[in-house]
């Protein structure tokens, strides 16, 4: 069984079709990249996935049950949990809070108990905080764990999402171009996290324009173009996918 | 009971007109800033009561409205330059209080020059009621809404056909973008102050003669005027002009058939239920979070 | 120990002010402006939480406060009910009628939300004003005296104590839930709201959640100025009051719970100490106004706090 | 952390040096006003706040009351009850005042009322609702006429030219409010019938609605308008503009020259019952009051270059009659203050002759109204 399941997604904004009847799948344990030229319709892809859209018709199934127009935050109680290629970051809280946040399903969150700031809570706030630390130590950012989100780089708040995310203990986690404006030496870090979270055997869906990357860590890729699927398979047929070449001018790699 | 229907539409319509004059002034702003400015009804006091005050001085009619609007623009364009450029990147809550700020200090001001007295002007065209199929329409009715009427065709000329007016919509669209593109975007800011001033003070001219003006108008007359901006759709001039009438027409028609003492409840109420269904008003265009 | 000082630092502050502010009091007048401010400090404390934290206006607050006040003035003179029972009453039909009102009304965004809720604060304001076999009508009606326990609030030394423990009790409150996970899903709902839906975060339900604790904490507020006030009339719940409420919560400080008390004590003394020269009033006030928010728009508390900070820094 | 200590400290001192902006030497007589300068009232306060310092002046120019200065204290309180009562507190506890007059407004005073009374301060109060002085209330008076008192002299006139079916229309806000309340209450003794009952808010631009339904109303004989402020003078525009006919009365909330002034033309023919002082030059000259009235006019006009209101009246009243019961009292001991102004007995003042008792604190009937009748932008005597 998939652990996502698309079939005949369609998703149009006033007339216009960013998404045309998409059908894939992701099989559980895998890291699977989307990759296409600007505008192919990626982002718009994630967000139908992680219900930021919904969508104009056709199936998402996630864990075998449909979750076409569910609500974020239900699908993160689902388990799937994603960044965003423009930053979704809470500025106005630390580092360490951003990560927290990404706890919150795990918490316990009673008025009550939060009012009053029972013991009980006291030392699960501080049980929380020591894991989130950790979090931050998991996608190499030891150094902020004081900071200020609104003090750190942009290569950090990429990372920084990445370790929200986790704090969610999520089965499907989807990176929106976790490269994108990094430098070189930090590409190779973010590739190396990505990998580790693999191994934890979280699913990891991938958009990304870094095609090194891709070809380098993906166990399956799909190619979109116009919003509509032109290639699917492994990083070899993809590579010599005449189909995709035309598409990338010849520029792959 | 036709003839009562058409007597409440033609109040609500007068009362109306005046909301949507005011909503107008707010779109301008909001347009070429997002900033909603809460002053907007001290515009219409300041156009009145300076136009009383100089006739009272002995001006004739016509110097005395245009020396109105002038010292009105100024103060919008006074109020952009000092009080909404240097805060330009605030909170929206902090413009918000910006403005309130500005509307009690322009009301001080307007308290310590002309006084608290309640003030008049003469209608322009005599007081002798016009019948309309049994009904009644003060001729200055008719002035109220054929000047909001004829400016709202020359904002939409202005917004749509003069490099100007679009320069001021591209910079409410993007202002980053539309610096690089060479708009002078602190010059936008000014001129739609001005503009929205301008409205405000040819509004409160007309209107002097229906409702009268004194230090404190500018309180009833803002609310009203944003209320009307926000039914509408903020950002649409049509939609405030609509707002507006719609406004003055539900007011008038609570009082005549509901309850006079619930009318400004009842308006608020239908505020409510459209905002509750299209929640961003009637004519206004729905966001879409990008992320 | 030494964690909650860390933790609280405000609070010790602010109790350490209200412990010491007596010394500068030298009548009854000078306490009724103080309680004046504590009260409007409690309502500005939840306020904040909605705006300041969660990033939701509101510009009928006023609405929720007077209804607090109405409902201790009415259940405890026409009904004789005991003061805490209609105070709990006003609480809790106040949390009722914010939640009916936050569900629909929370969906909207910024202006719009501002429209709403003045429009909320209007119509429950008109109510009240119109209803005068119930309210007392536009001259208002007044409450019994406060009493807790057998012992009636009278003195205004007693309700300055009796509104000083209740702002600690308030500021603590509210600096133990910023502090929680619900906190943290309110300024993440806040910093960013599709990130903090998709890490798992209900927003409609946080946003309903603290428009409910900020209107119970306006109740409470109301309640005791009820009590304490010789009249409540339609004039407290008023479009003016709720900007006011708004502008102490700015003025303060966003997302500053000291800030909200600071802000509070200075708008509510402002015009008393203006009132001697009322005719330049509105003019020191509106500029007071524009030039703190042009000057330091994150509010007072907050500017100031991070100057001090810098300067601490080597 | 240090500065947070440093923010604390300046904190405390900061709120100590605002509550200590009071200091004050024990020489002179204390007056203190809270008034509604701003606000829906200002056009009441504001000629308040103008006739009491006028006086006071003049009267510290001329070697105050028995020696001693007078000094006035004037707090604008915007009609707003609770800044009132706030107002009213720093009066007597902060400005240690003597006596206080005030309150321009029903609800003000009231609100007021529960300060003065447990303090013990002598009160005046400048505001028309018939509450305020009944019951009576050891401390406090008031020198305007009641709404009541206006209700009842429109009626009278009402039943006297025959008309008895009246359509009321109100302000919804507190002097209208209480007015119309008052109005409904003594009604039946004049034998009208009250067949229409609308109100309107104190800022509306237009009132036709109202009127329209007031005019397809079957039977009405008359409209009776209690409000101040602009609604009434846009009533009386729209009346005209609807072609109603049958006439229109007023309350003694418009009996000032702004009104006419707004109203234009519609004023004609429009009744209502007003103070001697708006119709000084026709008093008689017999009516006692006419050499009060219009001295007290002459400085006003002359001194303000506008056109003096019932509303400058009852402060001047006011402080007349306080002044007056201080020198009776020989000090300003406040038990004596106010058992002097009890005892007012045949004081012509410039609303009417005024005679307190301990039942009755404000000491006008209804001879101190005259009910007047705007013709060509002036007033004109009925009665």
């Amino acid at each position: 069984m998939s652990l996502l399941k698309v079939t005949n997604l369609t998703k149009s904004f006033g007339g216009v079709s960013a998404i045309r009847d998409l059908s894939f799948s992701i099989e559980a344990g895998t890291i699977h990249s989307i990759i296409g030229p600007n505008g192919a319709g990626k982002t718009t892809l994630f967000n139908l996935i992680t219900g930021v859209y919904t969508p104009s018709s056709g199936s998402v199934r996630f864990n075998d049950r449909e979750i076409g127009g569910v609500e974020p935050h239900k699908l993160a109680a689902l388990g799937m949990n994603r960044t965003f290629q423009n930053l979704q970051i809470f500025h106005n809280m630390s580092a360490v809070e951003n990560v927290m946040v990404g706890a919150h399903l795990h918490l316990q969150k009673g008025l009550l108990s939060s009012l009053l700031r029972l013991p009980s809570l006291a030392r699960s706030e501080d049980q929380t905080r020591d894991h989130c630390w950790e979090l931050m130590d998991f996608v190499g950012l030891a150094q902020y764990r004081d900071a200020e989100a609104s003090a750190m780089s942009y290569g950090a708040l990429k990372r920084l999402e990445i370790a929200r995310a986790l704090a969610a203990k999520p089965k499907l986690l989807l990176l929106d171009e976790p490269a994108a404006g990094l430098n070189d030496t930090e590409t190779r870090e973010v590739d190396e996290v990505i990998k580790r979270i693999a191994a934890q055997g979280i699913t990891v869906v991938l958009v990304e324009h870094d095609m090194k990357m891709v070809m380098g860590i993906s166990d399956h890729i799909l190619v979109l173009d116009y919003g509509a699927k032109l290639a699917e398979g492994t990083p070899a047929e993809i590579r010599s996918n005449p189909d995709v070449i035309a598409a990338y001018l010849g520029n792959v790699g | 009971m036709f003839e009562s229907t058409l007597q409440f539409i033609l109040a609500g319509l007068t009362s109306g007109a005046i909301y949507a004059l005011v909503g107008l002034g707010f779109t301008i702003i909001y347009n070429a800033s997002h900033v909603i400015n809460f002053a907007q009804g001290e515009f219409i006091v300041i156009g009145g009561m300076s136009t009383v005050a100089l006739t009272a001085a002995g001006l004739p009619l016509p110097l005395a409205i245009v020396l109105a609007t002038v010292v009105t623009m100024v103060v919008g364009m006074a109020l952009a330059r000092f009080a909404i450029q240097p805060a330009k990147d605030a909170d929206v809550v902090a413009l918000i209080i910006i403005t309130i700020g500005a509307s009690i200090f322009l009301r001080g001001i307007v308290q310590l020059v002309f006084g608290k007295d309640i003030h008049s002007l003469p209608p322009f065209s005599g007081e002798t009621p016009l019948n309309l199929m049994g009904a009644t329409l003060m001729p200055q009715s008719l002035w109220v809404m054929g000047i909001s009427a004829g400016l709202i065709l020359v904002m939409a000329w202005f917004f749509n056909a003069t490099l100007a007016g679009k320069a001021m919509l591209a910079t409410a669209y993007n202002s980053l973008a539309a610096r690089l593109m060479g708009v002078d975007t602190k010059w936008v800011l000014l001129s739609a102050f001005a503009l929205s001033a301008f409205l405000g003070a040819v509004g409160g001219i007309v209107v002097t003669p229906i409702t009268f003006v004194s230090y404190e108008s500018g309180i009833m007359l803002g609310l009203k005027g944003f209320s009307a901006a926000v039914l509408g759709g903020l950002g649409n001039g049509i939609g405030a002009v609509a707002g507006g009438l719609i406004l003055g027409v539900v007011e008038a028609m609570s009082a005549g058939y509901i309850s006079s003492a619930y009318k400004d409840a009842i308006a608020f109420v239908i505020i409510l239920v459209v905002l509750v269904a299209r929640p961003n008003g009637l004519f206004g265009k729905k966001g879409i979070d990008r992320v | 120990m030494k964690a909650f000082a860390q933790r609280h630092r405000g609070l010790l502050i602010l109790a350490a002010c209200i412990a010491l502010l007596p010394l500068g009091v030298q009548n009854d007048y000078h306490y009724d402006v103080l309680i004046n401010a504590g009260l409007n400090a409690i309502v500005v404390v939840g306020l904040n939480l909605l705006i300041g934290y969660a990033g939701q206006i509101s510009l009928g607050h006023a609405a929720f406060f007077g209804l607090g006040a109405y409902a201790s003035a009415i259940l405890t003179t026409t009904y004789g009910w005991h003061s805490l029972a209609a105070m709990g009453a006003g609480m809790a039909g106040v949390g009722v009628l914010a939640y009916v009102v936050a569900r629909p009304i929370l969906r909207l965004k910024g202006h719009y939300l501002a429209m709403a809720t003045l429009g909320i604060g209007v119509i429950i304001s008109i109510v009240l004003n119109t209803e005068a076999q119930v309210t007392g009508g536009p001259d208002g009606m007044s409450a019994e005296p406060f009493s807790v326990f057998g012992f009636a609030f009278q003195s205004e030394k007693s309700w300055y104590w009796l509104v000083g423990g209740c702002l600690l009790a308030s500021v603590w409150l509210a600096t133990n839930l910023i502090n929680s996970p619900i906190g943290r899903a309110l300024r993440a709902l806040h910093g960013a709201e599709v990130g903090a839906r998709v890490v798992g975060i209900d927003t409609t339900h946080y946003k309903v959640l603290i428009f409910v604790i900020s209107a119970v904490f306006a109740s409470f507020a109301g309640s005791l100025f009820a009590h304490h006030t010789p009249t409540v009339t339609p004039s407290i719940l008023g479009f003016i009051k709720s900007v006011e409420f708004v502008v102490m919560a700015v003025f303060g400080g966003m997302a500053s719970v000291l800030g909200s008390v600071v802000g509070a004590f200075i708008m509510t003394l402002l015009p008393n100490v203006l009132a001697s020269i009322e005719d330049f009033e509105p003019i020191i006030l509106g500029a007071i106004m524009m030039g703190t928010m042009i000057f330091m728009p994150k509010g007072l508390v907050p500017t100031i706090a991070k100057k001090l900070r810098r300067k601490e820094a080597p | 952390m240090r500065g947070l200590k440093t923010i604390a400290g300046l904190a405390v001192a900061g709120c100590a040096l605002a509550l200590s902006w009071t200091a004050q030497a024990a020489e002179p007589v204390r007056i203190g006003a809270f008034l509604a300068v701003t606000g829906p009232a200002s056009f009441l306060g504001e000629p308040e706040k103008k006739t009491l310092e006028m006086y006071v002046d003049r009267l510290n120019k001329q070697g105050g009351v028995q020696g001693r200065k007078i000094e006035l204290t004037v707090y604008d309180d915007g009609g707003a009850p609770d800044k009132a009562a706030t107002f009213a507190k720093r009066l007597i506890q902060s400005d240690n005042v003597d006596i206080i007059i005030g309150g321009t407004t029903t609800g003000t005073s009231m609100a007021a009322i529960k300060i003065v009374e447990p303090a013990g301060v002598p009160f005046i109060s400048l505001a028309g609702g018939i509450d305020i002085i009944e019951p009576v209330k050891k401390w406090v008076f008031k020198t305007p006429h009641t709404d009541r008192m206006a209700a009842e002299k429109v009626f009278a006139d009402l039943q006297k030219r025959g008309l008895t079916k009246v359509a009321l229309i109100s302000e919804n806000a507190g002097f209208g409010k209480s007015g119309h309340d008052q109005s409904l209450k003594v009604a039946g003794n004049y034998g009208i019938e009250i067949v229409a009952d609308e109100v309107y808010s104190p800022k509306d631009p237009d009132v036709t609605a109202q009127l329209t339904k007031i005019k397809n109303t079957p039977g009405v004989q008359a409209i009776f308008n209690f409000g101040f402020g602009q609604g009434p003078a846009i009533v009386t525009k729209n009346t005209k503009q609807l072609g109603i006919t049958q006439p229109l009365y007023q309350s003694h909330g418009v009996a000032s020259k702004d009104y006419i002034r707004l109203s234009g033309d519609a004023a004609d023919g429009v009744r209502l019952p007003a103070a001697g002082l708006v119709i000084a030059d026709q008093l008689a000259a017999t009516d006692p009051q006419k050499p009060v009235v219009s001295a007290f006019k002459k400085e006003y006009e002359e001194a303000f270059k506008s056109e003096v209101s019932t509303f400058a009246g009852h402060a001047y009243d006011g402080l007349q009659m306080a002044l007056a019961a201080i020198m009776r009292a020989g000090s300003s001991d406040k038990a004596k203050v106010r058992d002097e102004i009890e005892k007012t007995s045949g004081y012509v003042g410039t609303g009417g002759i005024v005679s307190m008792s301990p039942t009755d604190h404000m000491g006008l009937n209804l001879s101190a109204f005259h009910m007047v009748e705007i013709a060509k932008g002036d007033w004109k005597m009925v009665d």
